[in-house]
């Protein structure tokens, strides 16, 4: 078991042929992804390392209905569009790796793929890798290891730093899911939380936080309120950011008094979840707590 | 992009919201002739258009009760800096006399992943304020996109924040107007506080207008806002933004480089952590190039308020030999090391990036905290 | 029992402040409808014939939490945004008399009424009756009388003519709907028929059409694929209207080859239903098929 | 409202939508002086501006070798009636030379109650022609109004019709804007026939766009139609427009008059039904005042056509006394009984109306089919 994704997984990558689609194409697949279509309009009929060009996701699902899963490298323009042409042809799972698509078209899709029971991971995120399974993302595949721990996360490298020192630790991976930076994501805390509950392999779950919104407030009121019922520890990025700068993409602080470092820390801690000073310790947390 | 408050105003125009009368005076042209030509009654308020928040506390905002007073209030408010930004327009308005001031904001609800418009009758003051001092009083409402915000809904809202009868008419024209700016300009805030009940009708006397940097492209009418004009950014981060680097100056002394938002602001939590105040944040992003790290590591040469450099780097799409290539570069070509340096490198091609850093003479760690301690010592 | 509407029904007018709007209530009062409250932004605490008068829905339904039907008589202008007002408050029938609404706020709401089980009768029509139990609409109810035939109708005017004419042969009704004469309507034939189909007091089904469309055309695949299965006689508005011409509210003729008297006509004898040639025929072709 | 070619084309260049190169004439315009400006390069194609369909066949489309021809065509088609009406405006435009020719539309499926888009590879014939000849290559496709039409969708439909490519990209371009034109205008129909392809691109050699006449208000820059450009109207539709009354011209002799379209149509084919031929349908609607019926009679006294009159009324809301009134008033007012006139009276107030009638010595029928056969006899 792993969440969301596993070795059955049959996945699109939509904007195959692009510079980051076919390089992150070749290293999906040298992870042992199961890529079975591509699709980039106007290039149908062509290849990408063995995996077949569709103009649209229509035809590709026509000629592989087992796919299940896409992956989208699209540039931000035409990104939204993927994501909708990607739910219309049943994707359960869809990982939005681009950045920079506008808020209000994240609003839309977002919406429509719950209405449609599609999971959109992003925008603007790394992906989701369930380690020796499959990796649907950018991460780098070799720095996590298959085990019992679960990651959800709003930041990419961080993710990385922390699963690596994992693995170092002897502390494999169920999934790590990066949820993006972006101010509305598909998949957030607590939805994915959801998933980890429910995943018997999962034993602990990291949850990698940072300044900005109030999915660390929900998670910890999910913690309170029974609804999860795992080991959590949790990192927050951020403590020294001063107010009222945008970060990267920890976006502002616009919802009245919640997104502080503090605010996220107290809220955790009142339920219970220990959160790490610095990100090393979150291994030996993890060991404390399992 | 912020949007200047006279430019929020032109917009609310447009969708037929009343705005105060007022004339636009920019910098360089004639306050008196443009005040005699616009024919505004006295008194006026002159306000600076300046992107900062507490503008009016800052001394930005002035009343005037002849057009003299006025023209030298223009004047004197174009020297005026405010948040060390003076102004490139100053907006005069006729006062609008009112008893009541309200305060209407549409935002988007994260974790809701819907527009939220809230509202409430105690306007005039920030809305973290009113949530600290009036928390009930503020009325919040979802607003589900296949509906829009219609008139009913504003309606709603209006009575809950104590109008009736026309002024919860003008009311809900002008929160449905404002729905119809948030809408079509992509907008991240549309906010008007104080929005003032003049008699039974709304009128704004400021308004705000944030439009989602990602959807500029669709709003080319919005034309360039030149960086210096928005008094959000430094002399040096005005620099960096120019040559493509996300930067955020800050008040310590060591330079900070990370790869990744979230990293970048770690590594100043460690700095922190370990008794060390970082000068700025400094991300380099995913699958940074050698040329980029050469300009992050020179740019940090140049920022004086960086006395030494923590570069912490953990590669997955980033590789480290390309990291180390860039600050060999930087060194070679932009004068030699200027500063001390601390890297940490881990993860993709981590052996070979710690092998070039060796061939010009430096170590690079692998653990962070330890190269945290490093930088601190310094 | 009676379809969709009967003596429990408990209606809000909205724009019952306006002169359509008081002239109905009051017509509607008479004949036994169950108004418990009215709507009209800014006359709330005012009254129209002892019915109270609210600003909102919300609070119109917060009042009279047994309300659970609307009929509307708002500007055009202005209705779309009543239709969804309505529909939020959670009523389930909503009446749109207004005419002159533009066919793509229509497409809106209907589709939004849809999702939201709530059934939307016109707009353009003249609403629904139930003989002796309510009427919410702008029938004239002296010419209806309870009975076993239901009647489903395009046309205003030519429902009344023929409820007279079946009311003067003896035959009452069960429910009377005037779906309304635009080109999209909430409640189609096939949808009204449906409910028939369930009501086991009717007995026996008048279809009143009109050229334009294919709605009669889709009514005659429910009869021959048994979707309905009582007696069904028809009569067809407009056999000599020339084509291309808008005859009132009946619609031109662009869906392809769809929408001519003719058609219409051959669809439905084809399937076994009599279509009378004149509106006087039909109370003898119910006598015959019930 | 139907918009001329040259405005749907406007509109869709302004979507972004490549259309052939023109030139705009208006009557009492100097073509040549225009044509001279506009510098397009011979062949161009001349075509009359007027609403109605198969202008082609009608005369209306020319094509010029040199630019001599076409002033020639174009003072010519200014004085050629195209179905009566002689049109306002000619369009010049560069001919496109092509091979394909494609058709595309949007209209509104009442039954699905979603907007439908039809495309096939057989343009330049009516949708008439090609559902009839070619019914399997017409692609439809509903549209989810939440998503829109989206590149996927259109791309979807032009491999369908048998594009690739960059012709595919190109056609889903111009079905994304056609569809975006259609929601922002209110469209009933919109309409490109013929699309043509050129190379690897779709231009639209024609365009048609209608309007909802109950969303012109939301588009007041489309101005007014007159109602005599459109050629859609007789004289005497035209007339009757201008005083409110619903009026369609026919062909027979009898005048009819009724309230309700259902109602009224019923009359006509009761009329031909018992061997009569009607003259015009005229619907009053509903709670027509005695004004307005007096208008309606008035009307129908002047309408040659109309050799006598069928006036058929079942009172609902229309109250039957108010009827006779108006028919009172009409012969009192307007010249006496200038034709002959049956009337049925039913419905509400139905007695009162009878005696009304009664006393200006008219008789009125209770069942329409008496009535009916009555007004033929005569």
């Amino acid at each position: 078991m792993a969440v969301l994704v596993n070795e059955d997984t049959r996945v699109i990558v939509q904007g195959i042929t692009g510079r980051e689609g076919r390089f992150h194409t070749k290293l999906m697949l040298d992870y042992g992804t199961k890529i079975v279509a591509g699709v980039t309009p106007g290039k149908g009929g062509t290849e990408v390392y063995g995996v077949p060009v569709y103009d649209t996701m229509e035809e590709a699902v026509a000629e592989h209905p087992e796919a299940n899963a896409s992956i989208i490298f699209v540039p931000a323009k035409f990104a939204s569009d993927a994501v909708y042409e990607a739910i219309d042809a049943g994707m359960k799972v869809v990982v939005v790796i681009t950045e920079h698509i506008p808020v209000h078209e994240a609003l839309g899709f977002v919406n429509y793929a719950k209405k449609r029971g599609t999971t959109v991971i992003g925008p603007n995120c790394p992906g989701i890798i369930s380690p020796g399974k499959t990796k649907i993302g950018i991460m780098p595949g070799h720095i996590f290891s298959p085990g019992p721990v679960g990651i959800v996360s709003r930041s990419g490298t961080l993710t990385y730093e922390i699963a690596y020192a994992l693995t170092k630790a002897g502390l494999g991976q169920t999934t790590a899911i990066g949820i993006g930076g972006d101010p509305v994501v598909g998949l957030t805390f607590t939805e994915a939380m959801e998933l980890f509950e429910r995943d018997p392999e999962t034993k602990a779950l990291v949850l990698i936080g940072e300044i900005g919104g109030d999915m660390e407030e929900r998670a910890a009121k999910m913690v309170e309120e029974g609804r999860f019922t795992k080991p959590v520890v949790a990192f927050i990025a951020g403590r020294t950011a001063p107010p009222g700068k945008r970060m990267g993409h920890a976006g502002a602080i616009i919802m009245m008094g919640t997104g502080t470092y503090e605010g996220k820390v107290r809220a955790l801690e009142r339920v219970g979840v220990r959160v790490a000073r610095t990100p090393m310790e979150i291994p030996d947390l993890i060991k404390e707590v399992m | 992009m912020k949007l200047f408050e006279f430019e929020a105003k032109e917009i609310l125009k447009k969708y037929g919201v009343e705005v105060p009368p007022s004339v636009l005076i920019a910098r360089g042209e004639d306050p008196a002739a443009k005040l005699a030509e616009a024919g505004l009654e006295p008194p006026v308020v002159v306000k600076s258009q300046v992107l900062v928040a507490g503008r009016g506390k800052a001394g930005g905002i002035k009343i005037a009760n002849t057009l003299e007073e006025a023209v030298e209030l223009v004047n004197k408010l174009f020297e005026t800096p405010i948040k060390g930004l003076k102004p490139s327009y100053i907006l005069v308005e006729k006062a609008i006399p009112h008893d009541v001031e309200l305060y209407a904001a549409i935002v988007i609800d994260r974790s809701e992943r819907k527009p939220v418009v809230l509202a409430s009758k105690y306007g005039g003051m920030d809305i973290e304020e009113i949530a600290r001092e009036k928390p009930e009083s503020i009325v919040r409402l979802h607003v589900n996109p296949e509906v829009g915000l219609r008139g009913y809904h504003a309606r709603s809202i209006g009575k809950k924040i104590g109008l009736s009868g026309k002024a919860l008419s003008s009311f809900a024209n002008f929160l449905t107007a404002l729905y119809r700016v948030f809408m079509d300009y992509d907008a991240e805030l549309a906010e008007s506080n104080p929005l003032a009940l003049v008699g039974d009708k709304v009128i704004p006397l400021d308004a705000r207008l944030i439009v989602d940097d990602n959807a500029l492209y669709r709003h080319p009418e919005l034309g360039e806002r030149k960086i210096e004009e928005t008094g959000e950014y430094t002399e040096w981060e005005i620099r960096a933004r120019k040559m493509g680097l996300a930067f955020v100056e800050l008040d310590g002394d060591i330079g900070i480089i990370g790869n990744g938002a979230g990293l970048t602001m770690t590594t100043m939590d460690l700095v922190y952590e370990y008794g060390g105040k970082p000068a700025n944040f400094l991300d380099i992003g995913g699958g940074a190039s050698a040329e980029l790290v050469k300009t992050a590591v020179g740019f940090l040469f140049e920022f004086p308020k960086a006395r030494k450099i923590f570069m912490n780097i953990f590669g997955g799409i980033t590789r480290c030999d390309e990291v180390a290539r860039g600050v060999v570069k930087a060194i070679e070509e932009l004068g030699g090391l200027r500063k001390p340096i601390v890297i940490r490198l881990s993860g993709t091609n981590e052996e070979e990036g710690r092998e070039i850093l060796r061939q010009a003479g430096l170590e690079a760690f692998t653990d962070p905290i330890e190269a945290v301690k490093k930088v601190v010592s310094l």
